[in-house]
């Protein structure tokens, strides 16, 4: 299907409270693609980093939002190492996490995981992932 | 004895005693105190990073407030994450008086007025810098004997540059120490990189894969063990083993040592049987002496 | 009519211009209230001051009233200033003493309401009758020019500069910092878009500067000091002690040969091969005489060896020579110094130069070159072996204001494909990719240039810029990206190329403090103007071409060094130079030597008199700008005819 | 009385803005004659004092006109010229001026289309200031 965009779609509501949140100017983002690159997790995701910045660029923010790229990332920042623009895009996952969580969206759900496993796990692993992951 | 004041962080009182433990008398063994703080509560473990979001640095910025209860200016850390998340939430209100004042004003009780004057240590740096690591060579009691290790970084001592312990992409740190204490290093690409971190919560895959990757990896380069610097790293590293060999067969398990397990080791500190257990994959059949 | 408290006779002459003026002012009343001023011999109005009966009439009106100050109320200064200033010095007044009121295009034209219009047309002649009042006659500043050029750097850009010169007949002092000219073309394969053999079109050039009788050519040579100004500059330049007599040496090569310090990196073949410490550094050098490196020579080092010495048939070996100096007078310098690579010790995500297989593009031109180290066969740094997968990586260390350099290095684009076509042509069973962010293929034959690579040569073109360059075994494995897939990509590769961010000629800083001329923030050397004046420095005189400007290719090179020339030429073929007298002064008593209009000069026109510890200003390089006036806490300093006192009169007389 | 008539000065440089208001003349557009031009070699001659000195005198508005920046003639005399501007406004609006009498417009040789609306923009602009308060006086008391 094709996608009708529109300066008013791009322009956004969203897109001002996503720069406010993340202090990253969306249009610095040149697409050279080495925030991809970089990524060790983005076999799993189902956008690449650099294709949610352009996503955004043209304004198909809910297709982003909808999307689980934030949620894979690890925060690792070796996108944000390279990015020759010096576009923090570990902050832009954050943004988007945040614009999901702040709607009461939350990722993980602690019922789900089993008990003896929680257990196990170091309190690092947890309070991290509640705190990204859980609203 | 030199007196260190010390944040110990959630993990390396539970499920990382051992890296706590091991550090502690290692640094005994260099007459310094790692002096563990009063009260403290959980950092937060990870640096909030949306701008609007004060809330999530105040547990940092309260426990560097016990820091200068204890008329200090500056405290250690054992963990890359509580490292990272301190140093990093004090470098935010350092640089924003409006943030540090808007923090001030939320934790009015406190008796101190924060004035983002904590330095942030971590071992590591601390063991290059102050230390050295040529002491330490010479202070070797049991050498890792030529016992060939790959080192692993992970994230938060090399990123974002503001924090960096050593170089982001050639970093050098770890096995500078290692070869001090005897052991051999070999190089893999994914030191630097990620373990897969908070994923191993809830998406264990994510981190099943890193683990493969970064194991095999530096099994093709001939390594025998791997060295982490960050506790989550540790983790992951060696108690995703488990799902990892469940998911691929052929999948070869291999130890997995917090740093300050092998220093004590080479300072001649026994390597408690309750070390050990806490860990998946034995770390004692490495050991040639 | 008011008392004249002046001794100025002020002409004021309005135009109708047919009807353009006369229909929206009131061309009567105008000389009707001119008249009324004491200091005002004359006025009249006429249909056509421009004409030929309306120049006579001015003409007249000069002698006869033996006027002083001329004010012409008319069209826009742009149009008929030179001619009434030119009618105005025929006529025995100078031509700065007359001035034009523009109220055609600033009034007439773009009022409607003649009323209006005619207030408005007498505020703006009033202007110019107070600045006339205050002018003072002006002579242009005149100085003879030294009729022979400097050129500085001979790589493709100096030599094409210096030929053309020579060519029209002018003397031109070439000066080459390294022992050869030819610069970085003489390190080139083949050339894009045509694939003509680098060498074989630079050698003849070579020659021809090198035999043209009116190029002196220093080389092993740089510029020591620099003095004066336009059509009179005074150079020093240090000719290096090479430790042989040029005179004596026939070139025969035998001490290269016999030398025993064969370990110093050879700068030629970009550090891939060694070279003695004696050395000529290509064979078809220019000129053909070696030098000594004395870093690695025995005898500078260890006081041992001298077996050149002893070899050489015509002695000519002068372990003695020392750095000779020679001074020369040009009117014209073109500054040609290159440029050079960003050092592959700085790419961070690529190894810091840590991998022997990971290599600059020159190095690949070298290794793509017949005369080259591996003669033309492509071998890999580490083993010598062919190397059977090469990714080519585009922009390293380019486009990337955050960790390197922000601009874009213009030619990478067109030469990797080159290299990648290339290296197809030397080893048909290997498989070249090339890691692009896009395709800057502007130029005659370049975009087809860059299809052929792709459509013929089966050059895997991946749209993306790789994170990380790495080793494994004996593999350079690289990760990177397919962006218009959406796929992380790794390539096992045997040998990667990186194609490194062009910089400006390293130590050129230097040089550039003793010319006094700008580089932008990256270190290039500044234009006078981006559009119009592309070849030309702020400072009159100096001009400039190749990449020492801006990365650019050979064509680009070759047409930007003509132009250079044709520049210098123009100068050169005058034998005065004429200069604006507009320019700035200083008042001796007021000057407090606060030194802030130094620093506000583009042009370092200003500079501090020792002695009276006052501001002077060098009248040949002011162009008037105004700044420095504008800047002066003491109101010492002024501009001619446009002084503190006649901008005041001036909006006084607006605003009466 | 009859409408409030502004007496605006205009700085223009040579090689730019006063060419640009010759392409306005050529191209027979319409502005108020309010302003009147002061040609100078380049916006960076125009001096503070100069400024002050037509305020002081009754001008009731002052436009300044400069090439683009990077194209200046003289290279960097419209980088100083904006500089002075800033430190100018808001010396303006402590002596009680309205900064916004004071313009600086880029306008190149070939906006005779900007200069045009420029002019006319700025006389209603100053029209709706209303006229120059007396030295010492602060713009809005009466
Ligand atoms: C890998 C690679 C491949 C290329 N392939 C092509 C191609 O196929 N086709 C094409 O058109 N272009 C190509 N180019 C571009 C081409 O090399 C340049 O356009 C051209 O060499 C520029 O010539 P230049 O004279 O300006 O600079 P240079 O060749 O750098 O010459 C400058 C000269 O000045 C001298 N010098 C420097 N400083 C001083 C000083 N202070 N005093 C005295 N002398 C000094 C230097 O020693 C040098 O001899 C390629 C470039 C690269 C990097
Ligand atoms: C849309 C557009 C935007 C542009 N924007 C920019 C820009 O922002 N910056 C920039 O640097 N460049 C820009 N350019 C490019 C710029 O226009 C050209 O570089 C420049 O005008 C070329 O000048 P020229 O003298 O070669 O050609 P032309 O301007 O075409 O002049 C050729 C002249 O020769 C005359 N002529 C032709 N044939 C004959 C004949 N047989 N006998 C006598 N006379 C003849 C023509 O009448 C004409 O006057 C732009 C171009 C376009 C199309
Ligand atoms: S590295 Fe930076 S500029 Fe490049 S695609 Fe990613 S975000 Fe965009
Ligand atoms: S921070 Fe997130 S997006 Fe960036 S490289 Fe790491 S995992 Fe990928
Ligand atoms: S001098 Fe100018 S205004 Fe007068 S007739 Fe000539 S063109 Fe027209
Ligand atoms: S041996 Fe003598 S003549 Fe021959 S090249 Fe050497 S210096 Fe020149
Ligand atoms: S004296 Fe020096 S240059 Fe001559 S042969 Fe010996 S090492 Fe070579
Ligand atoms: S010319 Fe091409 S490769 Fe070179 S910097 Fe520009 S875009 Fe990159
Ligand atoms: S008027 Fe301009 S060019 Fe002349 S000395 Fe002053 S600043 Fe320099
Ligand atoms: S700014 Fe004025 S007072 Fe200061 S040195 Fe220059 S001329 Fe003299």
């Amino acid at each position: 299907m094709q996608k009708e965009i529109s300066t008013k779609k791009i322009f956004s509501k969203l897109l001002e409270k996503f720069e406010t949140i993340s202090g990253e100017n969306t249009f610095n983002c040149y697409q050279c693609g080495c925030c991809s690159a970089a990524c060790p997790v983005a076999s799993e995701m189902d956008l690449l980093p650099s294709q949610v910045m352009r996503y955004i660029q043209i304004g198909l923010t809910d297709e982003v939002l909808n999307g689980n790229t934030m949620w894979i990332c690890a925060t690792c920042y070796a996108c944000q190492a390279r990015c020759p623009r010096g576009i923090d895009i570990a902050t832009v996952m954050e943004t988007l996490r945040q614009i999901k969580l702040r709607k009461n969206e939350d990722w993980t759900v602690l019922g789900k995981i089993d008990v003896d496993e929680l257990n196990k796990l170091p309190p690092i692993a947890l309070i991290s992932n509640l705190r990204k992951m859980t609203g | 004895m030199k007196k260190i004041a010390y944040y110990p962080g959630c993990t390396l009182k539970t499920t990382a005693a051992n890296f706590e433990e091991s550090a502690i008398e290692s640094m005994k063994k260099f007459d310094i105190e790692l002096e563990e703080l009063d009260r403290w509560n959980c950092c937060g473990t990870v640096f909030s990073l949306a701008t609007d979001d004060l809330m999530h640095h105040i547990a940092a910025i309260r426990n560097l407030i016990r820091v200068k209860e204890e008329k200090s200016n500056q405290v250690m850390t054992l963990c890359a994450m509580c490292y990272n998340t301190l140093k990093r939430s004090n470098q935010r209100v350092k640089s924003n008086q409006e943030d540090l004042d808007k923090i001030n004003d939320f934790m009015y009780k406190e008796d101190l007025n924060y004035n983002a004057d904590v330095d942030v240590l971590h071992l590591l740096p601390y063991l290059r810098d102050e230390i050295t690591f040529s002491k330490i060579a010479k202070r070797v009691k049991k050498s890792l004997n030529d016992i060939k290790f790959s080192a692993f970084y992970g994230c938060t001592l090399l990123r974002p540059k503001e924090i960096q312990i050593d170089d982001p992409f050639m970093p050098t740190i770890l096995e500078n120490l290692i070869t001090a204490l005897g052991g051999e290093t070999v190089e893999t690409p994914y030191a630097i990189e990620c373990c897969g971190a908070y994923q191993t919560v809830n998406q264990v895959d994510v981190v099943v894969e890193r683990t493969k990757v970064i194991i095999d990896g530096a099994r093709n380069q001939g390594a025998e063990a791997i060295v982490t610097s960050c506790p989550l790293c540790a983790f992951n590293l060696d108690h995703r083993q488990k799902e990892t060999k469940k998911k691929y067969s052929k999948f070869i398990e291999m130890p997995v040592f917090y740093f300050t397990e092998l220093l004590a080791y080479g300072l001649g500190i026994e390597f408690k049987k309750e070390w050990k257990d806490l860990h998946y994959v034995d770390p004692l059949s490495i050991f040639k002496n | 009519m008011t008392e004249n408290k002046n001794d100025k006779k002020i002409g004021v002459f309005v135009c109708h211009c047919g009807i353009n003026i006369a229909s929206t002012v009131d061309v009567d009343k105008l000389v009707e209230e001119f008249s009324k001023y004491s200091d005002v011999s004359h006025t009249e109005n006429y249909k056509y001051m421009c004409s030929d009966p309306g120049q006579k009439l001015i003409s007249a009106a000069i002698k006869k009233h033996k006027l002083n100050g001329l004010v012409i109320a008319c069209c826009s200064p742009t149009l008929h200033e030179n001619t009434f200033r030119r009618l105005s010095e025929n006529s025995g007044l100078n031509a700065y003493l007359c001035e034009i009121a523009n109220i055609r295009e600033q009034c007439s034209w773009v009022h409607e309401d003649k009323t209006e219009g005619t207030k408005k047309a007498i505020k703006i002649v009033k202007t110019i009758v107070e600045k006339v009042r205050k002018n003072e006659s002006l002579t242009p500043v005149e100085v003879p020019v030294t009729k022979k050029a400097l050129v500085i750097g001979a790589g493709i850009a100096g030599m094409q500069a210096a030929l053309d010169i020579a060519d029209a007949g002018k003397k031109v002092i070439l000066v080459e910092k390294s022992p050869s000219i030819g610069g970085h073309m003489a390190q080139l394969s083949e050339t894009f878009p045509t694939l003509d053999c680098s060498q074989c079109i630079l050698t003849p050039k070579m020659v021809d500067v090198a035999q043209n009788p009116n190029i002196t050519l220093y080389t092993y040579s740089e510029i020591e000091d620099l003095e004066g100004c336009v059509g009179n500059f005074k150079v020093k330049i240090r000719k290096k002690a090479r430790y042989i007599d040029e005179e004596l040496c026939t070139g025969c090569g035998i001490c290269v040969n016999k030398c025993p310090s064969k370990k110093a990196l050879d700068e030629f073949n970009v550090e891939l091969t060694t070279r003695p410490a004696i050395y000529v550094p290509f064979p078809q050098a220019v000129p053909n005489i070696p030098v000594i490196d004395k870093e690695n020579c025995l005898f500078f080092q260890k006081d041992a060896c001298r077996i050149c010495e002893k070899v050489c048939g015509p002695k000519a070996i002068r372990f003695d020579q020392e750095d000779e100096f020679i001074e020369e007078e040009v009117g014209a310098i073109v500054v040609a110094t290159g440029y050079d690579l960003l050092p592959i010790t700085e790419m961070r995500e690529y190894g810091y130069g840590k991998y022997k297989d990971v290599i600059n593009g020159l190095q690949f031109e070298r290794l793509l070159s017949a005369s080259g180290p591996t003669e033309g066969e492509v071998r890999r740094p580490s083993d010598s072996k062919i190397p059977k997968d090469v990714v080519f990586i585009q922009c390293s260390g380019s486009r990337n204001p955050e960790y390197y350099k922000s601009y874009c290095s213009k030619i990478c684009c067109m030469y990797a494909s080159k290299h990648a076509m290339l290296y197809k042509h030397r080893v048909p069973d290997g498989h070249s990719y090339i890691f692009y962010i896009d395709i800057r293929s502007g130029g005659k034959g370049y975009e087809e240039f860059v299809q052929r690579a792709q459509e013929e040569e089966n050059v895997v073109y991946l749209r993306g810029r790789p994170a990380k360059v790495y080793q494994e075994g004996d593999k350079m494995v690289v990760w990177g990206v397919d962006t218009l897939s959406g796929q992380q990509i790794t390539i096992k590769a045997d040998l990667v190329v990186l194609a490194q961010a062009i910089i400006p000629r390293n130590g050129v800083e230097e040089l550039i403090k003793k010319l006094k001329i700008q580089t932008d923030e990256h270190g290039f050397l500044s234009e006078a103007h981006p559009k119009l004046r592309p070849v030309e420095t702020n400072t009159s005189g100096i001009f400039l071409a190749g990449c020492a400007q801006a990365p650019r290719d050979i064509p680009e090179t070759v047409a930007q060094a003509s132009g250079s020339a044709a520049k210098a030429l123009t100068l050169l073929s005058i034998d005065k130079i004429h200069h604006l007298p507009i320019v700035a002064t200083v008042d001796e008593d007021l000057c407090s030597g606060c030194e802030i209009c130094i620093g506000t000069c583009p042009y370092s026109a200003r500079e501090i008199d020792e002695e009276k510890k006052i501001a002077i200003v060098n009248e040949v390089l002011c162009e008037g700008c105004g700044s420095c006036v504008s800047a002066c806490p003491s109101s010492a300093s002024q501009q001619k005819n446009f002084t503190d006192g006649q901008f005041e009169e001036m909006i006084k007389a607006i605003l009466e | 009385m009859s409408e409030f008539e502004p007496k605006i000065i205009c700085f223009f440089c040579k090689w730019c803005t006063s060419a640009g208001a010759d392409l306005a003349g050529t191209s027979r557009m319409k502005y108020p004659p309010n302003g009147v031009v002061i040609r100078t070699l380049c916006s960076s001659r125009v001096d503070a004092e100069h400024i002050l000195l037509a305020f002081q005198k009754g001008s009731d508005g002052i436009l300044i006109g400069g090439c683009h920046p990077g194209d200046c003639h003289y290279q960097t005399g419209n980088y100083k010229t904006r500089r002075k501007m800033l430190l100018l406004r808001k010396y303006l609006e402590q002596m009680g001026i309205n900064p916004e009498r004071l313009r600086l417009e880029w306008i190149s040789a070939s906006e005779g289309k900007k200069l045009a609306k420029t002019m006319t923009e700025f006389t209603e602009q100053i029209k709706s200031l209303g006229p120059i308060p007396k030295f010492g006086e602060k713009e809005g008391e009466e």
